[in-house]
């Protein structure tokens, strides 16, 4: 019984005939304690997911889904003030890019103790209440690994560099406990030293707290070695999913195949100076998404049955979209 | 000092709230007890002997002075005034006034009288104008446009003292308009005592800023362009004619004895002439709301906010008729709106020229767009409502052809261009000269000259024209009596010119003669003659293309009671009532 | 801080100078006499004139000229009017305060209608209210203020005879200055009719009032609804959402003041606007104020006046606007980043 | 690379279309955009479409009411006015010389205002931060002020008040495009043709123009509205144009005297005005709305 289950999300954008599927039946789930990562190029809608997760879509985009449970509860049924309680108490988000995630007018310390839920703060008295409020902000940050918590409490975010920003971001995110944290894209544009760090904090969190995380990345390698589990997407549609093991040896889709073979350290086989391959064409903008299997003009293995959207197929956990899978026989 | 005014403003703070809430009570007393009037312009200055412009005379003369006589404002008669009864000798030369005695000057924060009006004062006021030796004669100026136009300084031989209450002027050429000139706006009676005291405190230009006089109201101040505040004269002595009129009966005693005495006094003794009631009622406070434009001064009467307005602008009458909270008061004016040339510059010294654009344009088009046919057409410079009035004079025409042909004879070239300067304000005579200004342009500029219009604010306008910078210029002029004389030498003789009343700088001996001729004698019939013969001789040499003569509107809301139209101009606010 | 206010004290004190030889500069420009345009004193013959240039250094050099103006300029010694031959520190002393009552209260309008309406606009974006809040922010917005004016007296003056149409207060009460704002002084003046004087002069202020204020409520309805929508889209408020924070907690802890911080720099150029539409309302309602004052002194090539008025009011406007600026800096903490990159 | 175009049948439309395609969207907008397109013709062929000369005079027919009231005639659409001149022809002509001036007027300024602007963006230093300042505070002097200088300097006159309005406008241009080169210049793609070689002038004319003519029009269409409001407001002063050139604001300030007997010699002209205005904002917030929609997405 997975935490999150997500069955053929959609979500239409734009209004009257001219509607887009941004995200066209997307299959997601995240079980307690695994760390998932969900991978795809940019513009692939990843963070789209996220934010339908969130709640955080505008009014105007039309949301459906087979089925989007957490716990098992429908968020798609609940009321506004539920789902802003789950958000509050279970699922936590971790943004990209933490200097735009974080309010420029007021200080990381203020920002971090309004999300401390206030069943956690003791004290009767306001003043009580703050100082609590300021221990839990203290340890909360030394747990993410920022030593000089007087520092940085005070200050506003302009003032921080991008790797105290981010662990700022998770310390926000672990401060009301959750059980599942989003994850989207945090180590984007960050240096390799900085990034590490942030992974390796993850990892951490994953084992000592067993916090499931979803982690949301356009960077294969980064997350390869952490994540136990992948969801592949392109162009709004999910590719293939299954256990991270699993897709890296024998990847069913070609697309999953073609990012994993451009990522030069998954290839061990590959002689040195000869070109990495990579697919024909370039990602389709939002308005002229291609019928059928979305990557079809661009699939080396592409036939005529590819107009048709192929229906989701499953080895074991292992599940994929593809009219022509690799290393599976045509049966 | 600042604690002071914390405190103040917050005890004023707390009364705020009560303040607005019960704000209900004593509303109307307190509005009946000012009256708010909307001139239309800034005065020149407070003291109207120095000035001739009806906007300096309406808001002084008859709120802060009095004069000798006064016109009856219904029949025009020459009535007494601060002299309660005169006489003239038989050849018409000596003029004996009686003045009236316990008449008080004005009290206020800059001067205290400490004694009543008497001779010294009448001599003052004449001798100021009259004399260029006078100390007081070069104070603000020296010029005393109305008194030079008219030739009257060099005509008073000498103004004598008799006693404390009577003063005698003697002429030196008979003068049949003399007295009626001595009851226009400009004949006003100063203050002999606060001039002596300015003049001892070394700033005698005071007397024609902060004026003080005798009339129903006192000077309290004036912002340009804003306003001028007036307050009741409390000791008012129409007021107390009222309580007994043995002053009056004393003084016609004086005269009987000394006509009994002397048999070269004419017998026209005026006693106790029907003194119009001008005291001050309810009245506390007469203000001077300066709104230089006519429909703001309608909007502001029909909001309240002026209780009476000066000159309606012509297009506005009807809706003053149609709302039953104005009134409308009419009269025929003694005006007359015209078009000047300023005859000292070529080509306009050739009467040809002058005559070409008279013919140029079209009197009844502009008698139709301007005044909106309240006013009728004028031929000659009087009004019909004058004795002298000539029915039957020469008028010019319309007639494009003939302008063309003569102003080519004249070697006026096609596309030459002059200036017509538009008097910036509203005048009875001329409601709006810059549209009377548009539409000869157009007129001219069918006959092939290009005229550009000219306007500056109205003080410095008349300064310009003195200077004689216009070529033409579109003005007029409101009588100041009934007299013919007060239309004709003012406006084109000779002496009128430095007095700058004379627009067309125009010079004729033949002109000034005739009209000096006019005034010798008191028989109405020659003087007609002579002045149809002024009309005759106008038309050839054409100065100035008379236009219209314009109705005399007056428009105030239906609080006032006692509203008098005077029709020489002025307004008079003495006696005039408020009831909200 | 200290710093801060350095620089800004002297960007003031230059800009000030600027200003100063402008309006100096002004005297020679000006048609006419340099000596007259300059004191407005017009001397009466050749030796008294001899003894003016003498006394305001005409005779020397431009240099020493200017820093003699100067002097009288900081003395108060500012010149006389041609028309009234009242001192113009008095005159402008009379003016000024009335225009920047006039402005207090317009602006005070507007930021107690103008930003709420915005933030309700901003926050219910694309909703039937916002459209309606929209188009009628637009509609205001696009009337020429003199129209408008004339439009309300019209409507309230001539037909429902709701308010007056001139003035600050019926000319039948006599309003000691103290202050220069007119209700202030009411209140604090010793008027038997007080109450009446005080009712008297609200109803004269309304509508001068609204019509400059509704112009800048409408573009501040506009602005703040801008600056909001812009901050909704921000990314950290998709964070404060995804925290599980309610709206009104996000409202009132992100949005507010995020949305204000750009709406304040802005509102330095609405100081501009609204002392132009307070000059142009002043000509029509005859509020003597320093706008009307100005058109007079145009219409009568008052000289002096001009170039007076001209140093007052921009002196005003530069001084407000520095001051927003200033006050701007101080709030909002992440301008420094971007003065620093900047310079 | 593909050795095919794999999207032949794909349209991409250029930036411009995209806006205009968002613009097209908004109904008010085109609305907007049809009432200038009206004013537009009206002020180019205002001798064509009008019957009369704008200052013939008739005298005949003095403050004839609108033609939809019941004394009016067909003859004269919204009357004539106090000199018998025919509104309609008045108005036409306003709308030409009002919208025709302020044209101009904001041309130039941005003329101006854009060079300045560029050549302070492309400043660095000390020289930069004077230049800054000063016009900042200069922006903040009213239009109306500046046009009351130049008034008593060089006298009144349509002319005149172009300059002034001209002059208050330049300040924002220029405040605009500074921080947009300013913006620019730390790009990448101006540090790529930098490294290619370019020099400033290039940089400008290939690389930033380009990408700023859009907020340029944006900024235009502004400063437009503001420009037709000022030239109408000085003409309404008596501080600009001068009767009897038909200037909407001058024939309002005209119709004024006559406002009791003929109220419609004031409500004509003040609606043109206010329909000019509000087309031009309507316009120019569509522009804006219809970039923004282009950007985010």
């Amino acid at each position: 019984m997975p935490m999150l289950d997500i069955k053929n999300l959609t979500l239409e954008m734009g209004s009257g005939d001219n509607t887009i599927k941004a995200l066209d039946k997307v299959n997601l789930s995240v079980s307690s304690g695994e760390i998932r990562a969900l991978v795809g190029e940019s513009g692939s809608g990843k963070s789209l997911i996220v934010s339908a997760i969130c709640g955080a879509l505008p009014g105007q985009w039309h949301l459906t889904a087979d089925r989007m449970s957490w716990n098992g509860e429908n968020l798609l049924g609940m009321s506004v003030y539920q789902r802003r309680e789950v958000m509050r108490r279970e699922i936590a988000v971790v943004f990209q890019n933490p200097q735009a995630s974080l309010d420029p007018s007021s200080t990381l310390g203020e920002q971090l103790a309004e999300s401390i839920p206030e069943e956690f703060v003791e004290g009767s008295w306001f003043w009580q209440r703050a100082q609590h409020r300021k221990k839990i902000a203290i340890s909360t940050v030394h747990k993410v690994g920022i030593k000089h918590h007087k520092h940085y409490l005070s200050a506003y975010p302009h003032q921080i560099p991008a790797d105290i920003g981010q662990k700022f971001m998770i310390a926000m995110a672990l401060v009301s406990q959750p059980k599942l944290l989003i994850a989207d894209d945090p180590t984007r544009g960050m240096e390799p030293t900085t990034k590490a760090q942030i992974l390796k904090l993850f990892t951490r969190l994953n084992q000592t707290k067993s916090l499931s995380i979803l982690f949301v990345s356009h960077d294969l390698l980064a997350i390869a070695s952490m994540a136990h589990s992948m969801t592949v997407l392109y162009a709004g549609q999910t590719v293939e999913s299954g256990k991270m093991k699993h897709i890296k040896k024998r990847p069913l889709h070609p697309y999953t195949q073609a990012l994993l073979d451009s990522a030069p350290s998954f290839r061990k086989d590959l002689p040195p100076k000869s070109h990495l391959p990579t697919l024909g064409g370039s990602i389709p903008t939002l308005q002229h998404l291609p019928i059928g299997c979305r990557l079809g003009p661009r699939c080396p293995r592409a036939q005529r049955a590819c107009v048709q959207k192929p229906a989701v197929r499953r080895i074991h956990d292992h599940s994929y979209s593809c009219h022509y899978p690799l290393h599976v026989e045509k049966q | 000092m600042y604690m002071g005014v914390v405190k103040r403003l917050t005890v004023a703070l707390c009364t705020a709230l009560l303040i607005v809430s019960c704000a209900k009570q004593n509303k109307k007393a307190f509005y009946n007890t000012g009256i708010i009037y909307c001139s239309e312009s800034n005065p020149v200055t407070f003291n109207p002997q120095l000035d001739t412009s009806s906007t300096t005379s309406d808001a002084t003369s008859h709120q802060l002075y009095d004069r000798l006589l006064d016109f009856d404002p219904d029949s025009g008669r020459i009535v007494p005034s601060l002299a309660s009864s005169w006489l003239v000798t038989n050849d018409g030369l000596t003029y004996a006034f009686q003045l009236r005695r316990d008449v008080k000057f004005h009290q206020t924060h800059y001067f205290t009288p400490t004694r009543n009006f008497n001779a010294d004062d009448v001599i003052f006021s004449i001798n100021r104008w009259r004399l260029p030796s006078h100390p007081y004669h070069s104070v603000s100026g020296g010029r005393y446009p109305y008194f030079e136009s008219l030739g009257l300084a060099q005509n008073i031989a000498s103004v004598e003292r008799v006693n404390g209450y009577r003063v005698e002027i003697t002429l030196h050429r008979r003068d049949s308009s003399f007295l009626a000139n001595l009851a226009t706006d400009f004949a006003v009676i100063l203050s002999q005592e606060y001039a002596t005291t300015l003049f001892e405190a070394g700033s005698p230009s005071k007397i024609d800023i902060l004026p003080v006089g005798t009339g129903p109201f006192k000077f309290e101040s004036y912002r340009k362009d804003r306003f001028i505040k007036y307050l009741r004269h409390e000791d008012y002595w129409r007021k107390s004619e009222l309580r007994g009129d043995d002053n009056v009966a004393s003084s016609a005693e004086d005269f009987d004895n000394r006509s009994n005495v002397d048999a070269n006094w004419q017998d026209n003794v005026q006693l106790n002439g029907n003194i119009s009631n001008d005291d001050v009622t309810n009245v506390q406070q007469l203000i001077f709301d300066i709104t230089p434009r006519s429909s703001l001064r309608l909007a502001k009467l029909m909001t309240g906010e002026c209780d009476a307005t000066a000159f309606p602008a012509q297009t506005e009458l009807e809706v003053i008729r149609a709302r039953n909270d104005l009134t409308l008061a009419e009269k025929p004016g003694l005006n007359i709106g015209f078009w000047a040339f300023n005859t000292q510059r070529p080509p306009f010294d050739n009467p040809d020229v002058r005559r070409a654009l008279a013919a140029a344009i079209d009197k009844n088009t502009l008698l139709e767009a301007v005044y909106f046919d309240s006013a009728t057409r004028a031929k000659t410079l009087l009004p019909a409502a004058s004795w002298a009035f000539q029915n039957d004079a020469d008028d010019t025409a319309y007639n494009p052809v003939l302008a063309r042909q003569l102003l080519a004879n004249a070697g006026v070239k096609e596309g030459f261009s002059m200036t017509i300067w538009a008097m910036p304000v509203e005048r009875a005579y001329n409601p709006n000269a810059t549209k009377m200004a548009e539409l000869i342009q157009r007129y001219l500029q069918d006959v092939g000259i290009e005229a550009t219009i000219v306007s500056y604010d109205w003080a410095t306008f008349r300064r310009h024209l003195q200077d004689g910078l216009h070529d033409s210029v579109l003005i007029g002029w409101s009588a100041d009596n009934g007299d013919p004389d007060n239309f004709y030498r003012p406006l084109l003789s000779c002496g009128a010119i430095p007095s700058g009343t004379n627009r067309a700088m125009w010079c004729d001996e033949d002109y000034d003669r005739l009209l000096n001729e006019a005034l010798k004698t008191d028989d109405i019939d020659e003087r007609t003659a002579i002045y149809h013969q002024v009309n005759r001789l106008l038309y050839e040499r054409l100065p100035l293309v008379p236009i219209a003569h314009a109705y005399r509107y007056q428009a105030y809301r239906e609080e006032l009671n006692g509203v008098v139209i005077n029709p020489f101009g002025g307004v008079r606010f003495g006696g005039v009532e408020k009831t909200l | 801080m200290i710093q801060i206010l350095t620089r800004y004290c002297t960007l003031l004190v230059l800009t000030l100078l600027v200003l100063a030889v402008m309006s100096f500069s002004l005297a020679y420009l000006f048609p006419g006499d340099t000596l007259e345009n300059l004191t407005g004193l017009v001397p009466e013959n050749e030796a008294q004139r001899e003894a003016l240039e003498r006394q305001f250094k005409l005779d020397s050099s431009v240099v020493l000229q200017f820093f003699y103006y100067l002097g009288n300029l900081l003395v108060g010694d500012w010149g006389y009017s041609f028309t009234s031959g009242l001192p113009l520190l008095e005159e402008v002393g009379i003016a000024l305060p009335a225009t920047i009552e006039l402005a207090t209260y317009a602006m005070l309008m507007a930021l107690f209608v103008g930003i709420p309406l915005g933030y309700y606009a901003g926050i219910r974006c694309y909703s039937t209210t916002d459209h309606i809040l929209n188009s009628a922010s637009m509609t205001t917005y696009s009337f020429p203020v003199f129209w408008f004016a004339l439009l309300l007296i019209l409507v309230f003056s001539l037909q429902l005879d709701a308010a007056p149409l001139s003035g600050r207060i019926s000319l039948l009460y006599d309003v000691p200055r103290v202050t220069g704002f007119i209700l202030v002084d009411v209140l604090l003046s010793d008027l038997d009719n007080k109450s009446l004087a005080f009712k008297d002069a609200l109803s004269h202020i309304a509508l001068p009032t609204f019509a400059i204020g509704a112009i800048t409520t409408a573009s501040l309805i506009r602005i703040t609804r801008r600056s909001v929508i812009d901050v909704k889209h921000r990314p950290y408020i998709a964070a404060a959402v995804s925290r599980g924070l309610s709206s009104w907690q996000i409202f009132t802890r992100h949005i507010l003041r995020n949305a204000l911080l750009p709406i304040l720099p802005l509102m330095a150029i609405q100081i501009t606007t609204l002392i132009t539409n307070a000059m142009i309302v002043e000509t029509l309602f005859s509020w003597p104020g320093i706008g009307n004052w100005l058109i007079q002194a145009i219409y009568q090539r008052d000289y002096p006046a001009l170039r007076i008025g001209m140093m007052a009011v921009s002196t005003l406007v530069i001084t407000l606007t520095i001051l927003v600026d200033l006050f701007n800096r101080i709030i909002d903490p992440s301008r420094e980043k971007y003065e620093h990159a900047a310079v | 690379m593909p050795q095919f175009s794999l999207y032949e049948e794909e349209f991409h439309p250029s930036p411009w279309q995209r806006t205009w395609a968002a613009f097209r969207s908004s109904h008010i907008a085109m609305v907007g955009l049809v009432m200038l397109g009206c004013f537009v013709f009206f002020a180019l062929f205002a001798p064509i479409i009008t019957p009369y000369d704008a200052t013939e005079q008739n005298i005949d027919g003095l403050l004839i009411p609108p033609s939809w009231t019941a004394n009016g005639v067909i003859s004269h659409l919204f009357g004539t006015d106090a000199l018998g001149r025919d509104l309609f022809t008045r108005i036409i002509y306003g709308c030409r010389i009002t919208l025709g001036t302020a044209f101009i007027t904001v041309v130039l300024a941005m003329l101006v205002g854009v060079s300045l602007g560029t050549f302070a963006g492309m400043l660095r230093g000390v020289r930069s931060s004077i230049a800054n300042h000063l016009l900042d505070a200069l922006m903040a002097i009213p239009t109306l002020l500046i046009a009351i200088i130049i008034v008593a300097i060089l006298g009144a006159g349509l002319l005149n008040s172009m300059w002034a309005i001209t002059l208050a406008l330049i300040p924002q241009f220029v405040h605009h495009t500074r921080s947009f080169v300013r913006a620019e210049m730390k790009k990448d793609y101006i540090v790529a043709s930098k490294l290619d070689g370019a020099n400033r002038w290039q940089l400008f004319v290939h690389s930033i123009l380009p990408n700023m003519i859009e907020t340029l029009v944006v900024q235009g269409t502004l400063a437009l509205s503001i420009a037709v409001i000022d030239i109408s407001a000085l003409g309404f002063l008596n501080l600009g144009a001068q009767s009897p050139l038909p200037e909407l604001g001058v024939i309002l300030a005209d119709g004024l005297d006559a406002a009791y007997l003929a109220p419609w010699n004031v409500a004509v002209p003040g609606t043109a005005i206010f329909l000019m205005v509000l087309s031009i904002n309507i316009v120019g917030d569509g522009l804006r709305s219809a970039l923004r929609k282009r950007v985010s997405h």
